[in-house]
């Protein structure tokens, strides 16, 4: 009888995961649902977003966060990957033994920093030297791009750097014995081998940063044009709604649904690739 | 000591792992002659595979090591050369061109079977795609592996069966024609039908390369080996023509192995 | 509870320390802007809001709301810019609003140099700090703008056109920029500048006079403000006449929902308490304290109403 | 050969380099903490409320949010964890939800507490300290899902078979053995997950909002530290600053001191 | 067939896995008789652990699998039961009450020593504190654990070494009184020393209740079982007294694999 219930509560429990993410889906869908009909696709092609008079309709695109979203993604990964996968190589091929333990903590605890923490070193601390090297505001696309590197780096080398202590080591050592340097060993033997982990955790990486809200909150500038340079400030949907959301009501506030049903779709899309394709489905 | 049927000698080489309190192995003497095979036995742990993989340094790649006595390679000209006292990486990087290792495990690299074997030569220096393809395929038929794999050069190695991934990485070491060949357990992890064809294979090898092998086999040291060392506990107890070793042993310990009352 | 426009934050928050003192009553207030604390109050979530914009009687009862003034303030155009001090910049209007649409991008522009003479503006480019949110700071800002030249909409959150700009969270995430940045220009509340120590400019009002932005220049703007119960109090106040007026000067508002009598209550009971002891503390901000008239005027509402 | 050998040492220099920055952003952004946080650190903070100028409200309500976050999610987290390991193992619906979990675990929490205000805000008309708590029961979900589910896999087999050996009922075995067997790996998960999301932000903004004043009443708006920080970074005076500081300071040393308490479980149970 | 000198019967005894094509155990006709120790030999595979696993139908907790025939199990009045009809979960707990069972890996649960032992107990619905303690010191004597354990009834389980684990689990399923035990190569994963001491405890627990053993040490099967059955690819081959079985079994098969001929 109890052992009945608890199995049912357990199957339950389980299917919550489902409901709950069902659930985001529709809710985000059925609010989202004004915006939709009235823009359609066009809302992802559109870059004006003005509220009408009286705050009663408008018109809404989503062009310019979207825009936002993707280049700080993308300047975030074009600095982070090379450094995270530095890294991981230094944590598994380089560092003296003893010197292993102590850097993994200290990456693993960059990791663990909340972000708002890192948004609010970035506007202090960091913007002001952007500021100073390239002019302008300080804040915008590439301080907002740099600390999202920052921020993702630690998530990146740590599972790159598991993937790469799984290689066998009688295959690096075989390559070795071939005559290569330690660099050729990683190129050839250690990269190709944990290849299919490190897209994987790119990937993954590449989902977290396209929806980190805080640290990029402080330091894009959160306006609604599209960078002209590269320390321009600009926004993102995350931040969009960050600051906006609440004040927004009626088609305004449909539309920021429909940017959030945007943003989750493509992570979902984006992570279940990682997933699925380069970490292995899970058993 | 010295004579030149010898391609490498360890003379009173000791050897001590990172941190232990011990040196592995103590004091050892031992030739590896020129186009033999000679044979490494001894119980789990002696030290068969430190010494095998000190011949090459593959030790170096891990800090904290500590080397004693010497250990010596002929040169062209046949003068001996203490292997202990290269420094810089690229002299190791062509010690390890010189003396050549296969593991007990196969360990393709995770790329086609021709880029396998390609792979040390280009390290090594061969540039020319025609004297690749040359060298790649004299090394695949020299591990008697070509007729299996000329159809699917461009395959990934990975998907071979144990045997033939075996035979791949001694091709691999083949091709950069070393002087040496040094084999840990080669067949251990093979089914008796892919060991017949790697014995046969090492037998055939030797009037090109010398051979060092460990082995926990021992019809397989004594069908397929010159000379056998017997170690234990990190010493060398007994070195001699194989026949003798396995016939007629000076040492008691080393009858007790060979016939099986311990190890 | 109570939310919404940031504009008057600061007078409302001494406001409410100095009540709970005096009552032991909270009175919670968040600033996060006007749009939100309309929002608010037309989905009920909170019991009072603040709004810099003043609805249409049209608008209030729609949403069955209650609207009355509670202080006025003033908006001042606060700038960093080296060598440049308080009151010593002097914008005329076409120069305001060339700097907001972008025409002059520099600071030494003609448009600006001309009534400024004896300053030393840098040829630099200006930098726009506003809103990044929707605020009736914004709305009462752009309703001056508009006065001058009506190819600004009157929003509250309007496109900028500007091409160097940089957008701050409520009045405190503008005056921020505006510390941190080199030559950069905002419009932020007075009390904002007072805080925070910030040069403001002198701005050239209607009757054609550039006025120092100080409390009496407010005061005298104030007077001209026209408000009657019977419209729930519209009226936008900016650009008065008045050769010594401020002309940007806005009064800030309270809704309040019309079905909850007895929470209204406490609130009246709050802003009575307000209007009585709290003019000191408003003076002190810069705000300037409503007249006694239109304080009656606000109690004869709220008996109208039943909400007092 | 000579040419291998500098790229060699060249990017082995780089992958060394990548590492010290990785280091120097760490020290860089605790030394910074540190600075400003103990600059402006004072005792007062802890007894005095935000409209005072402390965050005594502030941290009780990001730690009540949290909490009651954790009693919500870890039992749901893992019983659906027990689910997927013990009831379903190898069935097609935990292929699913285990899956979708780990999505879900990745998934932008903006977005949840996008949701949460739909859910709930809007539902009930206002903001509230319970909007706040199911956004983070939401995100802490999967992330016991997913420690539990792995914690269980590591329990031998043989030690169910031997509980069911002696008599125990299969929920009773569960309940008694496995989760016991399993208890350090999953607190380990808890304190983890927990770390997590006491330092969440995005989640928060329009669900529990924030408050001024000392409230336990999660019907209202509800003091938040995170929330907190964000307004009080923009503010232009120097007080509120600083006060983001000490705010940010004490969230960063709660937020890594349960973390080293995780890894210091797990190491011991490794020993 | 029927006498009641058999404690447990298989008749006829079939067992598929879950989506395995044919039947793991074929048609097997076994006696486990009172207070004797019954050996279970045969080759890796052959079937012996699913055997033993049916006897207390452990298999259950896994989902698709299917018995045929009987496995019978002599209640206190004499009369036999076929346990493959139990349904309900309570009729399960109570038959694993009944018929206990030792892994080859100790399985000491994560709990005291104390607790390990009072465990069962309390599942099976003892609650009082003192009967609970009379019942554990019994069960640890029993096990020849209690002088060892006896100062540390409350240390975790853990923390004892591997035999001392393997008889606390002894221990831990004689307190339930059971009247079956079934051992499967309770001693392959320990030392000499201590699977000397679980053999004699085995040997003495047999006045009290039946046994069945899995063992593929054949000095141990002949050492202490009364019957021995040897089992091959799901058939049961031979079944005898021991001795007979060692010294002079009727199956070729079976004398093949005691004298060592494969296996
Ligand atoms: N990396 C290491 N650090 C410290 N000690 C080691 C290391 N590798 C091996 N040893 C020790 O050195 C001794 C010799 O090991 P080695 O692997 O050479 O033995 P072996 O003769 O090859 O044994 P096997 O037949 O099992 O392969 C052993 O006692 C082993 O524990
Ligand atoms: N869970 C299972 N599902 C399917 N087949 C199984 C399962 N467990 C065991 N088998 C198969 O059943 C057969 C008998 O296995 P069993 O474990 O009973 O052998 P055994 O005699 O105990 O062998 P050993 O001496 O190695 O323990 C084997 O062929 C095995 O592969
Ligand atoms: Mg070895
Ligand atoms: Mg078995």
């Amino acid at each position: 009888m109890v052992g009945r219930f608890f199995k049912e509560f357990s199957l339950f429990s389980a299917v919550l995961i489902l409901i709950i993410l069902a659930g985001i889906f529709a809710t985000l869908y059925i609010y989202a649902s004004d915006s939709i009909h009235q823009f359609g696709w066009h809302f992802l092609t559109t870059d004006v977003w003005e509220v009408g008079e009286d705050d009663e309709g408008g018109v809404f695109g989503g062009l310019i966060p979207i825009v936002g979203t993707l280049l700080t993604t993308l300047i975030a990964m074009v600095i982070a990957v090379p450094i995270a996968m530095g890294i991981a190589v230094f944590l598994t091929e380089v560092a003296h033994p003893m010197l292993i333990k102590p850097v993994s903590i200290a990456i693993e605890l960059l990791a663990a920093i909340p972000s708002i923490i890192y948004g609010m070193w970035g506007l202090f601390y960091f913007a002001p030297i952007i500021q100073h090297l390239f002019g302008g505001s300080g804040v915008g696309l590439l301080t907002a791009g740099i600390v999202l590197a920052i921020m993702i780096v630690p998530f990146m080398s740590a599972i790159t750097k598991d993937a790469m202590n799984v290689v066998p080591g009688v295959l690096k050592e075989s390559a070795y014995a071939m005559g290569a340097t330690k660099f050729e060993v990683i190129k050839d033997v250690v990269m190709p081998y944990s290849k299919t982990a490190i897209i994987g955790s790119v990937i993954l990486a590449l989902g977290r940063a396209l929806g980190e809200t805080m640290a990029v909150a402080f330091l894009i500038g959160s306006i609604m044009k599209f960078p002209k340079h590269l320390t321009d400030p600009t926004t993102s949907i995350p931040v969009l709604l960050a600051n906006n959301f609440s004040e927004a009501q009626d088609l305004e506030l449909s539309s920021m649904f429909y940017l959030s049903l945007v943003l989750f779709g493509v992570s979902f899309i984006i992570i279940s690739i990682a997933k699925f394709y380069f970490l292995g489905r899970k058993r | 000591m010295s004579n030149n049927k010898d391609i490498m000698r360890a003379e009173d080489f000791s050897f001590t792992y990172p941190g232990a309190p011990a040196p592995t192995l103590k004091s050892i003497n031992l030739p590896i002659e020129k186009n033999k095979i000679t044979a490494l036995i001894g119980p789990s742990g002696c030290g068969k595979s430190t010494l095998l993989r000190a011949f090459n340094r593959i030790h170096d790649l891990y800090p904290g090591l500590k080397y004693d006595g010497k250990l010596l390679l002929q040169n062209q000209d046949g003068t001996m050369e203490n292997i202990l006292e290269l420094k810089s990486e690229s002299d190791l990087v062509h010690l390890r061109q010189r003396v050549g290792m296969i593991f007990q495990k196969p360990t393709p690299f995770p790329m086609s079977i021709y880029e396998n074997v390609a792979y040390g030569l280009k390290l090594s220096g061969v540039k020319s795609k025609s004297e690749l393809d040359g060298r790649v395929e004299e090394a695949l038929k020299g591990a008697a592996i070509w007729s299996e794999v000329k159809d699917r050069l461009k395959d990934s190695a990975m998907g071979m069966s144990g045997g033939q991934q075996q035979r791949l990485c001694i091709a691999r070491a083949v091709a950069l024609k070393p002087d040496v060949l040094l084999f840990d357990e080669p067949t251990s992890a093979l089914d008796p039908i892919s060991t017949g064809a790697i014995e046969e294979l090492v037998a055939e090898l030797k009037s090109e390369v010398s051979i060092a092998i460990v082995t926990h086999n021992m019809q397989q040291a004594s069908r397929l080996s010159d000379y056998t060392a017997f170690m234990y506990l990190g010493d060398l107890i007994e070195y001699n023509k194989t026949k003798k070793i396995f016939m007629n042993p000076d040492e008691k310990l080393t009858e007790d192995y060979i016939t099986g009352r311990f190890g | 509870t109570g939310r919404g426009a940031s504009f008057p934050a600061p007078v409302y928050k001494a406001w409410t320390s100095a009540y709970n003192k005096a009552t032991g009553v909270q009175v919670d207030y968040t600033p996060t802007g006007s749009g939100d604390g309309i929002k608010s109050i037309e989905k009920r979530i909170v019991d009072f809001a603040g709004s810099d914009k003043p609805l249409k009687p049209k608008t209030l009862a729609k949403h069955k709301l209650y609207m009355f003034p509670a202080v006025v303030g003033s908006i001042v155009l606060a700038y960093n810019i080296d060598g440049v001090k308080d009151g010593e910049l002097k914008l005329s209007r076409e120069a305001i609003a060339a700097i907001f649409d972008g025409k002059a991008t520099n600071w030494d522009d003609a448009v600006i140099a001309k009534d400024n003479k004896d300053l030393k503006l840098p040829h630099a480019p200006i930098t726009v700090a506003v809103r990044a949110d929707k605020s009736g700071t914004t709305f009462n800002f752009t309703y001056f703008l508009n006065k001058i030249d009506s190819s600004f909409k009157v929003s509250k959150k309007p496109n900028w056109a500007a091409p160097k700009v940089v957008a701050g969270k409520s009045n405190s995430g503008v005056t921020a920029n505006i510390k941190q940045i080199k030559n950069s220009i905002g419009y932020i509340e007075y009390s904002y500048k007072l805080k925070e120590n910030l040069p403001a400019a002198q701005v050239q009002n209607k009757a054609g006079k550039f006025v120092k932005a100080t409390v009496p220049a407010f005061q005298d703007a104030a007077k001209y403000a026209k408000w009657s119960k019977d419209s729930d109090f519209y009226a936008v106040i900016g650009d008065p006449d008045g050769e010594t007026s401020y002309p940007i000067v806005a009064a800030t508002f309270i809704l309040l929902p019309a079905e909850k009598a007895d929470m209204n209550k406490n609130v009246t009971k709050f802003f009575d308490w307000a209007f009585k002891n709290g003019d000191k503390a408003a003076a002190d901000l810069g705000y300037v304290p409503l007249p006694a008239s239109t304080k009656d005027e606000i109690r004869k509402y709220w008996e109208e109403k039943g909400i007092k | 050969m000579k040419r291998r050998l500098t790229i060699n040492k060249i990017i082995l220099a780089l992958s060394t380099l990548s590492a010290l920055i990785g280091m120097g952003f760490l020290f860089w952004i605790l030394g910074t903490l540190m600075y400003k946080g103990l600059a402006t650190m004072h005792w007062d903070i802890f007894t005095k409320d935000l409209v005072n100028g402390g965050i005594r409200n502030l941290l009780v309500g990001q730690f009540v949010m949290a909490l009651i976050a954790t009693v919500i999610a870890v039992p749901l987290g893992v019983m659906a964890g027990i689910y997927l390991r013990e009831y379903n193992s190898d069935g097609k619906i935990s292929f699913v939800i285990r899956n979708l979990s780990d999505i879900m675990m990745s998934a932008p929490s903006i977005v949840i507490g996008v949701f949460v205000y739909a859910l709930y805000v809007d539902r009930v008309g206002h903001f509230g300290g319970w909007g706040g708590i199911i956004a983070l029961a939401i995100m802490m979900l999967p992330i016991i899902v997913s420690t539990t589910d792995n914690m269980l896999s590591l329990v031998p087999k043989e030690l169910r078979e031997a509980g069911i050996a002696l008599g125990g009922s299969k929920h009773k075995i569960i309940l008694q053995i496995v989760l016991k067997a399993a208890k350090i790996g999953l607190t380990t998960g808890i304190l983890l997950s927990f770390a997590r999301i006491v330092g969440e932000t995005a989640p928060l903004l329009f669900t529990s909002s924030n408050s001024q004043f000392f409230t336990l009443n999660l019907n209202e708006q509800f003091p938040s530290l995170t929330v907190s920080i964000y307004n009080l970074a923009t503010y232009p005076d120097q007080a509120s600053k600083d006060l983001a500081w000490a705010a940010s300071f004490v969230l960063t040393v709660v937020v890594l001191i349960i973390n080293l308490g995780g890894r210091y479980l797990t190491r011991n149970r490794k020993k």
